[in-house]
């Protein structure tokens, strides 16, 4: 396949769907209406762990404007328990959308109404009286895996929902004879993508025609399409599911868990029914993420290199993480990738996933790449600190080289290209790292703002294919020549706002020489595309563009056959430029007319040679070269397509009185191999980053140890705001990956993977004289403060009254 | 949370004490109350409507009174669910005697919970004292044969 | 259901410089009134207490929360929605040009508020700095972008309009 | 969420607001609502009937009554902000409500509504309570005038019959020779304050302290006064005297765990800001003398 000029693949284009969006046409799934349409509101249980006695829906039912009240004993005439999302060896419980016997979580959906209007059906809500038995909770992740501790399904006798782990090297031995051995305790507290748009669906299902349409705010429509079918039994190929613009997902959207409960109320009633749920439902039973801790022994020589890493983490999906969503299976992503972007000889890691009293965990940009990238980059900078290095000589001592690509890491995975040291030493240029420990050691004191810089490298591995789980390992998508010479690309892939409507159609249009307004991305609806599996892990830019790339290569080959056989000359020299296949320096056929000589004049008889394939569309399968789930003779299997990488930089001012943490300056080089349109991602840099330092700083589902969530509002889940971030600088670093068809990598959550371990990092260099070391995540003022009263030094300068 | 206050009372300790268990002196002193249906011994279901502030609303609660040590001391322990959330009260309740008046002391610990406990969390505390202020206060007023006034503060 | 619910209001209000009347509950919130009576669905909403700004709009030229008033206060008065600011797909106001030439949005569901915020800060601040942008802008959480080109497509817009000098950029 | 059926009824003229309210018991106010609204939405706050007075001119007024400053209850936050007269007389006053919100919080929300909802730490009320306001309730039955720190009875509740409204604020127009400040720390722009504090220098001649008043929010049930003149009165007001204030203001106050903040960082919280806010007023109180 020759490879054409790149004309868009790099270009900043403007987005094409930023003209509906800007003037307020834009069509979210709560902005569609149908004729006939009720909705949906749900009584969600206020005990965290409780046995449902008895519910009483009868003064619900007998209210005007009421047509349908369920509870989870009624429902079941029409579904089945949640269809499994994930099941790599781990206990899947058996649990429905509506509870039946037994509430896990406060706020777990009980009864399900379908209204008149939204306002009635919370009216409704009022006159349904439930009793409940409350049951003693769990919540803390090593509370829960205690013995004795509540068990949440008493059939499995403990709360664990699965355990893995590996060993690779001379564990024991590293450890026994290193100079150094460092331990680390380091936790991560529970928080989401808190998506602006929360989750829509509107579900309406044609008796007549035996069809189930549901629109939804999904990421993934074909899967969901599939999980709703599992979940009430139903035929497939008789649900269709339609993702119109999608408010935000970060991960957060690959399920169909409360997304059934529509459904269920559509068919009970024949009228369709929609569900838009209240911030309320979103932070009470929304995907919720990260929740873990981290045991750590890294063993280092005594001039800085990594000899072992021991590491062992905890993880709490909440209720489940295989039904409601596929929350488990990040720690085992977590577990695999802990090593990140260095050497080591000997390396051990285990994990266990606690189920406790709080709500499913899902994906939230990461799952699992950013668990297991905080504990390491917080460990190298402390480590540094201890062995009288400076964070990036540290690393650099201990980068894997750039000329050791492809580099298997110990742990199993192949990294494919990169160049981490020069990652580093842009991001040290960039963020002049050297005027500002200057500017920190010519402050220092001398006022109550203490300044500090932290660093962290991160590995974002892209394109996964995870067995036995809807995060699967293909893609399919189809590029239609059209009679007019346009272009259509169908595909299952989802614009969430990252800008595939508009990214796919610059690869498209490079390939077959065309402008992207001659192309036109369809998706977001299973009847019209291919069965695609949505964004998650930066398949976009993996499996979606090397997918696309090379059904357009093979349509081009096809429509050159044609053309040659028209002009009796070689296929091989004819090229696809301006709109046209054209013969260098001879004769020119625009697309425009080949599609009618095709479709019209005179028509496919007359041009397509018999051993032409199909000239006019090309399915394609695409699937990764390098992922592989048969163990290699240690055991270890690869899940990931490509390794993008990269370092970012935070430059905070910690106020020592009053413990409050301003962030000055941010800085980020990223490498994702080639850049299809450099806006844009940028633009998933700065949006990434300000999300990992929401979760740094501010963001928190805290819950007491009754199960009681205390964030229900956006008065207390806090977003970071336009005034709680500076600009951010980005620069790049381009290594092709040599396993994707154009080289590209996948870039969606390397940001949101670095902040929490750069700003651990920034705010102990801030606080060095006091000799600070965070314990507890996120960074508060509050939490901030009682961390500096451990410190003499502190309590004789500010402790007020002293 | 914890709360705790006290009230002088006027009447002797077994007085006072008749009125605190007495679940029609109960069903009248509780700030809203619409009905109380008595469940078991000491064990009664209240409906108060509550109009504190812009704090309104119809909540269902449970009140049980136990450890009774006849005029000195009893545990009062309710639970209450309504559109704020839910809200749990546990206390012991003390008398003493003050010549012609009872002293009566209480220390109670609330637990909040149900969807609304970030925003109306902050009211929660300072309306339960409130409530339990006036609760004795119009304890004082039966026991002394005075009608009750219909609201007592908050519009 | 109470007869409350029953009792409808006739309410006469100027939406992008139309009037409609309707007859609605009083507690029919502004958001929904303008969603789901009006059909203008370009008013989002995020959280229905005050905080995302999703639901921003003008009302008689000041920005105000849709989720925190009820259409009967609309009685009267002058409604702006993100629909009306373009006079069609082909003239945007500048706002909505630089959002797009910045980059200003990703997933688009705070956009319709954030340029309502943005007309309303420009009105009453020409020239602001980096700082008074994102002042002016707190109130409207944005989960995609971290706000960075927001700024800078508030900055080309206050630059383009004033140099323009119409009153509030091409259309009105 | 949505909030539950009421009726409504929107009302012009104050004679017209106090039949209103005589006719219906469960009678709500709504002034700016950016407090009520979102308890209603939450379904905390269940009014049956909502009487809107956003339609009385008489009560959306500011000006000066000799040494008094006038404030109508439907005065909007951004309109006392943008008021010349306000930040000529009161600057405590602007710099406060700057604190409050958002812009499209600041456009509709009103400082009388928001004294009467009473919020612990709302900034409006921190600072009538420093500057020694007072509150005019008026009913069908005429006016009764109560001082700001007596109105306040406890968290979310005030010294208002569901029959009366509130229609005026009037804030004493300090000291020639007086200077102030506001500072706070929330976790964001726009959250509840966890902590702040109001103060109020005067000086006489010289350089020396003459009065002082100084209130905080979030460390009581509502804001709160605290006499710290025995710190302050009589000095120049330096790092060590405002120290001395700060351990006053700490012996006086219990402040609670909630859902913002511990009671224990509350604590303080309220001796950095007691101490910067105190130093800062008595700065910009000499500059002003000079």
């Amino acid at each position: 396949m020759t490879k054409s000029t790149s004309r868009w693949v790099g270009a900043s284009l403007a987005r094409k769907q930023d003209l509906r969006l800007v003037t307020g046409h834009g069509r979210y799934t709560d902005d569609i209406s149908v004729p006939g349409m009720l909705h949906a509101a749900m009584l969600r249980s206020p005990h965290a762990h409780a046995r449902i006695k008895s519910v009483d829906v009868s003064r619900a039912r007998a209210l005007p404007g009421v047509h349908a009240v369920l509870t989870g004993e009624d429902a079941k005439r029409y579904w089945g328990p949640l269809a499994p999302t994930i099941d790599i060896g781990m206990k899947v419980p058996t649990v429905y959308a509506l509870a039946t016997d037994k509430v896990y979580y406060m706020g777990e959906p009980v009864v399900a109404i379908a209204a008149d209007t939204r306002y009635l059906a919370e009216d409704a809500l009022e006159f349904i009286d439930v009793e409940y038995e409350v049951l003693p909770a769990v919540t803390d992740t090593e509370a829960a895996l205690a013995p004795g501790a509540p068990l949440l399904y008493p059939e499995w006798g403990d709360n664990v929902q699965c355990a893995w782990g590996m060993s690779v090297g001379a564990v024991d031995e590293t450890f026994a004879r290193a100079d150094h051995v460092f331990e680390f305790r380091l936790p991560q507290h529970r928080y989401s993508g808190a998506s602006l748009e929360g989750r829509a669906a509107l579900a309406h299902y044609d008796a007549y025609n035996r069809k189930l349409t549901l629109h939804c705010s999904t990421q993934a429509p074909n899967l969901v399409r599939t999980l709703v079918a599992q979940t009430f039994r139903f035929p497939e190929h008789d649900v269709q599911v339609i993702a119109p613009d999608i408010g935000g997902g970060y991960g957060n959207k690959l399920q169909a868990d409360a997304e059934v409960i529509p459904c269920l109320l559509s068919l009970a009633t024949g009228r369709p029914v929609k569900w838009t749920e209240s911030r309320q439902e979103n932070l009470l039973s929304g995907m919720q993420c990260r929740d873990y801790v981290w045991y750590l022994k890294v063993a280092v020589s005594k001039d800085g290199i990594l000899q072992g890493l021991d590491a062992q983490v905890l993880g709490n999906v909440g209720c489940d993480g295989t039904c409601h969503a596929a929350g488990a299976g990040k720690f085992l992503v977590a577990a695999g990738y802990v090593p990140g972007p260095y050497k080591w000889h000997a390396f051990r890691v285990a994990t266990k996933v606690a189920v406790s009293n709080k709500a499913p965990s899902g994906a939230y940009r990461g799952y699992g790449k950013d668990i297991a990238n905080y504990p390491l980059e917080v460990a190298m900078s402390r480590m540094a600190d201890a062995l009288g290095l400076s964070p990036a000589e540290f690393r650099r001592r201990n980068f894997v080289g750039k000329d050791e690509f492809p580099y298997q890491q110990i742990s199993g995975p192949v990294y494919d290209s990169g160049d981490y040291a020069q990652c580093l030493a842009k991001l040290l240029e960039l963020v002049d790292y050297d005027e500002v420990k200057q500017r920190q050691a010519a402050t220092q004191g001398k006022s109550a703002k203490y300044l500090g810089i932290g660093i962290a490298s991160m590995l974002e591995p892209s394109g996964g294919a995870v067995p036995s789980c809807i995060f699967n390992s293909y893609e399919v998508a189809t590029v239609r020549l059209m009679p007019e010479g346009g272009v259509l690309v169908l595909t299952g892939h989802q614009d969430i706002g990252q800008g595939s409507e508009t990214t796919l159609c610059q690869v498209v249009a490079d390939e077959l020489g065309l402008t992207p307004d001659d192309v036109r991305v369809v998706y977001g609806d299973t009847n019209a595309v291919p069965y695609g599996l949505g964004p998650w892990s930066s398949r976009g830019a993996t499996f979606n563009v090397s997918c696309i790339a090379e059904a357009a290569r093979r349509l081009k080959a096809n429509l050159f056959e044609v053309v040659a056989n028209l002009w009796q000359c070689e296929a091989a020299g004819l090229v696809a430029a301006d709109g046209a296949i054209v013969e260098p320096g001879g004769r020119r056929m625009t697309l425009r007319e080949l599609g009618n000589k095709l479709h019209l004049w005179p028509g496919a008889f007359g041009v397509v040679p018999k051993h032409v394939a199909n000239p006019f569309e090309v399915t394609h399968y695409w699937t990764s070269p390098i992922a592989s789930w048969t163990p290699d003779e240690l055991g270890r299997i690869r899940l990931y397509t490509t390794h993008p990488s990269g370092s970012s930089a935070i430059i905070v001012e910690v106020d020592a009185e009053t413990g409050k943490i301003e962030v000055k300056d941010v800085a980020i080089v990223d490498d994702c191999g080639v850049i299809i349109n450099p806006t844009i991602v940028e633009g998933q840099l700065h949006g990434g980053y300000v999300q990992g330092i929401g979760g740094a700083l501010m963001e928190e589902f805290h819950y007491d140890e009754r199960g009681q969530l205390w964030n229900t509002d956006l008065t207390s889940y806090l977003h970071p705001l336009a005034t709680d971030v500076p600009d951010i600088k980005c620069d790049h670093v381009i290594s092709p990956s040599p396993y994707t068809t154009l080289g590209t990598k996948g870039m969606g959550e390397g940001s949101t993977i670095m902040p929490c371990a750069a700003m651990v990092n920034a705010v102990e260099d801030a606080l060095k004289p006091f000799g600070v070391r965070v314990d507890q995540l996120p960074l508060t003022p509050e939490r901030v403060i009682r961390l500096l009263k451990t410190s003499s030094i502190w309590r004789e300068m500010y402790e007020v009254g002293a | 949370m914890k709360f705790e206050g006290e009230s002088e009372v006027s009447g002797t300790p077994p007085v006072v004490w008749d009125a605190l268990i007495d679940p029609k002196v109960i069903e009248r002193c509780t700030p809203g109350c619409q009905s109380l249906a008595v469940v078991g011994p000491d064990d009664f279901e209240l409906v108060t409507k509550i109009g504190i502030a812009s704090i309104s609303g119809t909540y269902k609660g449970r009140m049980r009174i136990a450890e009774k040590l006849v005029g000195e001391r009893y545990v009062m322990s309710a639970e209450g669910a309504g559109p704020i959330g839910t809200m749990s009260v546990v206390g012991i309740v003390t008398l003493q005697d003050n010549g012609d008046a009872t002293r009566v002391a209480y220390s109670f610990e609330a637990t909040v919970g149900g969807a609304m406990t970030g925003l109306a969390q902050r009211a929660l505390l300072p309306i339960a004292k409130l409530l339990t202020k006036q609760f004795f206060k119009r304890v004082e007023k039966v026991i002394a044969g005075e009608d009750l006034p219909a609201e007592e503060v908050g519009s | 259901m109470n007869e409350a619910a029953m009792k409808a209001i006739r309410v006469t209000t100027s939406v992008n410089g139309t009037s409609y009347t309707r007859a609605v509950e009083p507690r029919l919130l502004l958001s929904d009134f303008l969603r789901n009576e009006l059909g203008l669905t370009g008013t989002h909403v995020g959280c229905e207490h005050g905080k995302c700004g999703a639901c921003t709009v003008l009302v008689g030229g000041r920005a105000v929360r849709a989720c925190l008033m009820f259409a009967v206060q609309a009685e009267g008065k002058s409604v702006e929605t993100i629909e009306g600011l373009a006079a069609g797909a082909d003239a945007l106001h500048p706002i909505q040009r630089a959002f797009i030439d910045c980059h200003g949005l990703q997933c688009g569901f705070c956009t319709p508020g954030m340029i309502n915020s943005t007309r309303a800060l420009l009105a009453a601040n020409p020239a602001p700095t980096d700082q008074e942008i994102r002042a002016g802008l707190a109130g409207n959480i944005c989960r995609c972008t971290g706000y960075v080109n927001i700024v800078k497509a508030v900055r080309q817009a206050a630059n383009e309009m004033r140099t323009t000098a119409a009153p509030e950029g091409v259309s009105k | 969420m949505k909030p539950k059926p009421f009726d409504y009824v929107r009302v012009d003229t104050l004679p017209a607001l106090f039949s209103a309210l005589a006719a219906h018991d469960n009678a709500k106010i709504i002034a700016g609502g950016q407090s009520l609204v979102p308890m209603m939405n939450f379904r905390v706050a269940q009014p049956e009937v909502l009487v809107d007075i956003n339609g009385v001119e008489a009560l959306n007024h500011v000006g000066r009554d000799g040494d008094w400053l006038c404030i109508g209850a439907m005065a909007r936050y951004q309109d006392l902000i943008d008021s010349p007269l306000v930040r000529e007389s009161l600057p405590l006053l602007s710099e406060a409500l700057g604190h409050v919100g958002y812009p499209a919080i600041r456009n509709r929300g009103t400082l009388g509504g928001s004294v009467v909802h009473n919020d612990p730490s709302a900034e409006g009320g921190v600072a009538l309570c420093c500057l020694g306001a007072e509150v005019v309730v008026a009913s069908a039955k005429g006016e009764r005038v109560v001082p700001i720190a007596e109105f306040f009875v406890t968290t979310y509740l005030t010294d208002i019959a569901p029959h009366e409204v509130l229609t005026e604020i009037r804030i004493p127009v300090p000291l020639p020779r007086s200077g102030s400040a506001f500072r706070e720390l929330a976790k964001r722009v726009g959250d509840f304050a966890i902590v702040n504090v109001a103060a109020l220098v005067s000086v006489g001649a010289g350089d020396k302290v003459s009065a002082v008043s100084l209130a905080l929010g979030g460390v009581a049930e509502t804001p709160l006064s605290f006499d710290v003149g025995p710190a302050v009165i009589g000095h120049p007001l330096d790092a060590a005297r405002a120290a001395e204030a700060a351990r006053l203001v700490d012996a006086l106050s219990d402040p609670q765990d909630d859902n913002v903040a511990g009671g224990e960082y509350k604590r303080h919280l309220a001796g950095v800001l007691v101490k910067q806010a105190l130093l800062a007023a008595y700065i910009d109180a000499m500059a002003k003398g000079a």
